[in-house]
């Protein structure tokens, strides 16, 4: 299927670093507009290399590794407007990163010494989430309510808005994934659907969870399904680029399907070799979406040797940075969680907290 | 003062709500043309129009997880599941992401979102149609669960639970849908989870909420017929619950006997029996009785008589209790 | 939509009672078989007109009407062997009917007597079901268990077996109902989907649930999808017989979509003059399943007046027949219904059921 | 006579099962080729294939739908629901259609079916991964749940479970998995739905289940060096409770305290107290205490130790219960 998957999809870079001409879409950025991708997917992967490290130090209880889908993270972060929101799942790093999200806020949940710790509206981001597809009917009431802000359709493209959100090919087969493709599609709600198809979910394939391209789950909601080389930033920009425009202008959901590959593990604590053979890693390697922009752009003369080092010695302080931000983390303090029930929290709520912290005082007291 | 039903009351004041604040929306199966299969939202959509009282498609789930998302986006959605059998398709939506959102975001973002249940016995009807599923969300925190018994505190709870900064899980006896009731809209309303002594007493203290909170009181003018002088409180707030009302209830009249329609194996009259002999332990003359659904599936309906608590079997646990 | 929808579907024999090719399907019966099935309509709208008559007297507590439905019901009846399972909802008068269900077993549920009253082994037909979309899983689930029963693509076609199970077009919203999609593509499960698209959900159009036709959901799942004529018993009949044969050979799951409209009401609860027009179920009644049966039967000479009146007269008894089924019901007793909880009962609900029935002779002996 | 993990337990009774009974089936997310995330099936579907061993599409009601129709196919599925916390979306195939098919059909349909739930905190892990979710389940007639503590009652009670005519939910608690154990897998095992004095004692009597039955005898330990006799009880059996044994031991030591993980309003613990009370009324010295989790959402994992009963809190709870 991969083979026939290949023929099929949107490509606009190919692994060695080609261009290629594609009838529907092109990539509307310049070569520096690439370089900046490029740095972009260098960092998001060093970010994700210091936190599996941070996790096999043990600093980090569990890691989701991005490895292998900087592309397709990266070139769709690169297409959405500061007024659109993101609704994540738990592996966008990328996404995160390109958003301008303090990636230290990531950290924490992971490190276990916090739930989700930013406002969401701080930069449309909304939470890391974990139950698999549950997130996607909050992102179409969100484009919901941006068309009841009168946000969707109108006149000044400029105001105009779009969600976009995140999840993987395992979360096509719950419910609540295909309810959304029914609401999103019923009520026209400005929704970009973007499923990273890494072909895994845990240790199952792809095949497991639909016996088509995944693309194509869409048209039988009645809206558009594009397949693009998840590996490729450009095809990745170009068409979440014009999904987004489409959701905006009111004409309603996309299901993009970014073809790409979980190059890690699951997550730290899986352990790949038990489902799946290296030499399959060894032909998504080939494909990988770094390379072929470093290639091309060398060969554009965009960047050379020091421009790729400078990028390394970037690269290497902000490692520092993010492992002095993760061991530095605040220990949660469980005192502080009972008026994180409810914004009016019960009375018996805060004397429940209270006895606890007596409690928990008279220890210390002996 | 105006006397109504509790559909209209419902209707009144929702449309109260709509017409206070742009930010409120109704949406559910049915609630627009139709009006809900029980009327609750008849008109509105032709006063509020299609965008404010939305039709959405067959999906529980959808519904809510839907409007989790338009509260995140700035707006009040009330929610109608048709009958409390078929709110279970949503229980992922609720549990996991309505109710956990404000915790899961140290506090960060609230869900000002109502969802409505129709629920209950009592009514003829077939399976799914008579459930009391109060007790699973009353175990989920983060979520708020008040029922209406009267017309009255139907039109103001509506309108508190839209305000209320959290989830509100808002119960609605269907078998007290179209018993009338003075409502007072001028009133100044108690606040939303305050309990009310509904018939004070000193004998004993019965517990109920919703469609219960009738047989109850009816029992205690037979008890008061016959010397016995029984406290009636209506719970109106299930989670949280007014322990301060409760306790000091039966504090003073030493028993107490709690009454549900759900099952009664941890049905919220176990959290209340618990909490009552936790905190009332001396006072206690009895233990704390239940009188509740049987540990089965709602029976078919020619049988729901003897399925559900009614006077009698009020009284006899009232007998009981001071027999004791 | 209605009007692209008739040019796309399979239609055998048209509203006027002529018969109509179809390049990929054709009727395999006689005309006296289809005289039968003419009965078969005929009687289940008969049983249909009395439980609904019974309603209004009070008999029964609610009614769901199977009017206008009677050919995707009958029709689809048809096909089905006696080996393969059904699993209906809770408006397949129809399909009991054929498949002789003793109809008296579908009244106790909604005279509040009953649960649901029939073993579903006996006929093979599943117990009537409420939740919408909930019953699609187990279809499938049954479905994988002929496959493990080593009754799906055996050698021996005889020996072969499917499932089909109905829904209307409202539970294709339902994220069960995809999910199910999912899993029968999947496993490549025997199951016939058989959603009776009646155009309504209570008072909710189609095109709330779905802005394309509905059978198109199945190509996203990756098995076929057909729309067919829902009132053309013939058509019914050679779709349903040709997607069981696929599921029965191993060839995996199909959609059918019964293009057809619900002439009464929801249920007797419903007044559908609140969401829908008179000139609509006019245009429906024109196209009324029975009728043009009746037309081309009678003009074949394969029935006459007689055959009619004869009918009429079967039809007579059957309605005294099952009026007086209804009113005889028994009386359910909750006392029986304590060890209908478990299979295994726990001593505690013994103990409980003993303590209701002392409870309740104590206000028989005062 | 063996000793083995909790795991390794689970895994040879599904071996047993498998191999006993051509009917068993196991389904669930990457339960084949990767031996679930916690290998309790590891080896099983290249022992028995993967027509028996289903790794199942990433869609919990999916899972539980089609495992209920193999089921009614005359089949006993196994279905592993990978975290507790990722139950919820099957919440409206277990409630309305795994419980209610014997009830449906008048007795005539019964539901041969495990669900096995690895539940539970005190394993460093994100939201969701850490849940105590069987009041839910305990609350809904129909189904049976129980819970297992050690390897040898895993080993066991699996097996049981499998071969019980009706729907259980089976908790395994993830924090003991781990753990080893004594496993005579040629005993005669205690029935399924029956409750074990794990250490007898004449003072107060300690509930408790799964992960907490552990922190529950360490303080009977300690309390013992301080002169307190302490009973602990491994319930084993959440639905049906064993009244018998709950109440024999309360009704002889007069005082009781209730141990889970999940939040206490409406808890177990609620159930146990009140019927405690209803039925030991005079043998009560002091309320029926409950230690359990808080009332609110599972904590971030660094503050769990806090949030967890442990022994202190046991111990604590002991004291005030034998100070009332
Ligand atoms: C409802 C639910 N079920 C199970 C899980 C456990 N789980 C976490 S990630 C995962 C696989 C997800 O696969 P996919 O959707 O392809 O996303 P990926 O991890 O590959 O990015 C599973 C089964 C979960 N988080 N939520
Ligand atoms: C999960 C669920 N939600 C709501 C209902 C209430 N309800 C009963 S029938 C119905 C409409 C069903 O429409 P459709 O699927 O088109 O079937 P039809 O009744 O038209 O045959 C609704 C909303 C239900 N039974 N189950
Ligand atoms: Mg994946
Ligand atoms: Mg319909």
């Amino acid at each position: 299927m991969a083979a026939a998957a290949d023929e099929d999809f949107v490509q606009l870079l190919d692994p060695a670093g080609n261009r290629v001409e594609h009838p529907d879409f092109s990539y509307s950025g310049s070569d520096t507009d690439l370089a900046a991708s490029l740095r972009d997917m260098v960092l998001t992967r060093r970010f994700d290399a210091e936190a599996t490290a941070l996790q096999r130090k043990g600093e980090l209880g569990l890691w989701p590794p991005s490895l292998g889908q900087e592309a397709a993270q990266v070139g769709s972060a690169k297409a959405i407007a500061d007024t659109d929101r993101i609704v994540p799942s738990y592996r966008e790093h990328g996404v995160a990163w390109v958003r301008g999200v303090d990636l230290k806020a990531l950290l924490g949940v992971f490190r276990g010494s916090a739930m989700v710790d930013y406002h969401p509206d701080d930069k449309n981001f909304n939470l890391y989430t974990w139950v698999i597809g549950g997130h996607l009917l909050l992102s179409v009431g969100l484009g919901m309510a941006m068309q009841r802000d009168g946000r969707v359709g109108g006149p000044d493209p400029d105001a105009n808005s779009a969600v976009i959100t995140y999840f993987g090919d395992g979360a096509t087969s719950q419910g609540d994934v295909n309810e959304s493709f029914v609401f999103a599609s019923s009520f026209g709600a400005p929704v970009v659907f973007f499923c990273q198809n890494n072909q895994w979910a845990i240790s199952e394939p792809i095949a497991l969870q639909s016996k088509i391209p995944l693309y194509r789950r869409a048209a039988g909601f009645g809206f558009p399904g594009v397949r693009v080389d998840g590996n490729d930033v450009l095809a990745c920009e170009a068409v979440t680029r014009w999904a987004l425009e489409r959701a905006r202008r009111g004409d309603g959901p996309t299901l993009i399907e970014a073809y790409t590959y979980r190059m890690g593990a699951h997550t730290t604590s899986d352990d790949p070799t038990k489902y799946r053979g290296s030499d399959e890693l060894d032909a998504w390697r080939a494909k990988d979406p770094i390379e072929r922009v470093k290639a091309y752009l060398l060969r554009q003369g965009t960047i050379d040797q020091r421009w790729l080092d400078d990028l390394a010695a970037e690269s290497d302080a902000l490692g520092e940075q993010w492992r002095a931000d993760c061991v530095g983390l605040p220990e949660p303090d469980l005192a502080q969680w009972w008026d994180r029930v409810y914004a009016e929290t019960p009375h018996a709520l805060l004397t429940q907290r209270d006895d606890f912290v007596a409690y928990r005082a008279s220890f210390e007291e002996a | 003062m105006a006397t109504m039903t509790m559909v209209k009351a419902l209707n009144a004041g929702l449309r109260r709500a709509l017409a206070a604040d742009p930010k409120v929306l109704l949406a559910g199966e049915d609630i627009g043309n139709l009006g809900g299969v029980f009327r609750v939202t008849e008109g509105l959509k032709a006063e509020f129009g299609g965008d404010r009282v939305i039709d959405s498609p067959l999906a529980e789930s959808g519904i809510v997880g839907t409007a989790l998302g338009m509260a995140l986006g700035g707006y009040r959605p009330v929610v109608e599941i048709q009958f409390d059998g078929f709110v279970f398709p949503a229980t992922n939506q609720i549990l996991t992401q309505v109710a956990r959102m404000y915790h899961r975001s140290h506090g960060r973002v609230n869900v000002p979102m109502v969802i409505r249940l129709p629920y209950g016995g009592g009514i003829g009807a077939v399976e799914h149609h008579s459930e009391s599923p109060e007790a699973y969300f009353a175990h989920t925190p983060g979520l708020k669960v008040v029922a209406a018994a009267t017309p009255s505190d139907a039109y103001w709870m509506i309108q508190q639970a839209i305000t209320s900064p959290d989830p509100v899980v808002f119960m609605e006896p269907k078998r007290r849908y179209h018993e009338k009731g003075e409502v007072d809209t001028e009133a100044i309303p108690m606040p939303l989870h305050q309990a009310k002594v509904v018939k004070p007493g000193k004998d004993v203290t019965v517990l109920a909420w919703g469609g219960m909170v009738r047989p109850c009181l009816e029992a205690a003018i037979v008890a008061a017929g016959e010397g016995k002088d029984v406290e009636v409180i209506d719970l109106r707030t299930i989670s949280p619950l007014d322990d301060d009302t409760i306790l000091t209830s039966v504090a003073r009249t030493g028993r107490a006997v709690v009454v549900h329609e759900a099952m009664g194996t941890l049905g919220v009259g176990a959290e209340i029996a618990a909490r009552i002999q936790e905190r009332c332990f001396y006072a206690l003359q009895a233990p704390v009785l239940r009188v509740t659904g049987y540990d089965m599936p709602y029976p078919p309906n020619r049988a729901e008589a003897d399925y559900l608590p009614d006077l009698d079997r009020v009284l006899d646990a009232v007998d009981r209790s001071l027999a004791f």
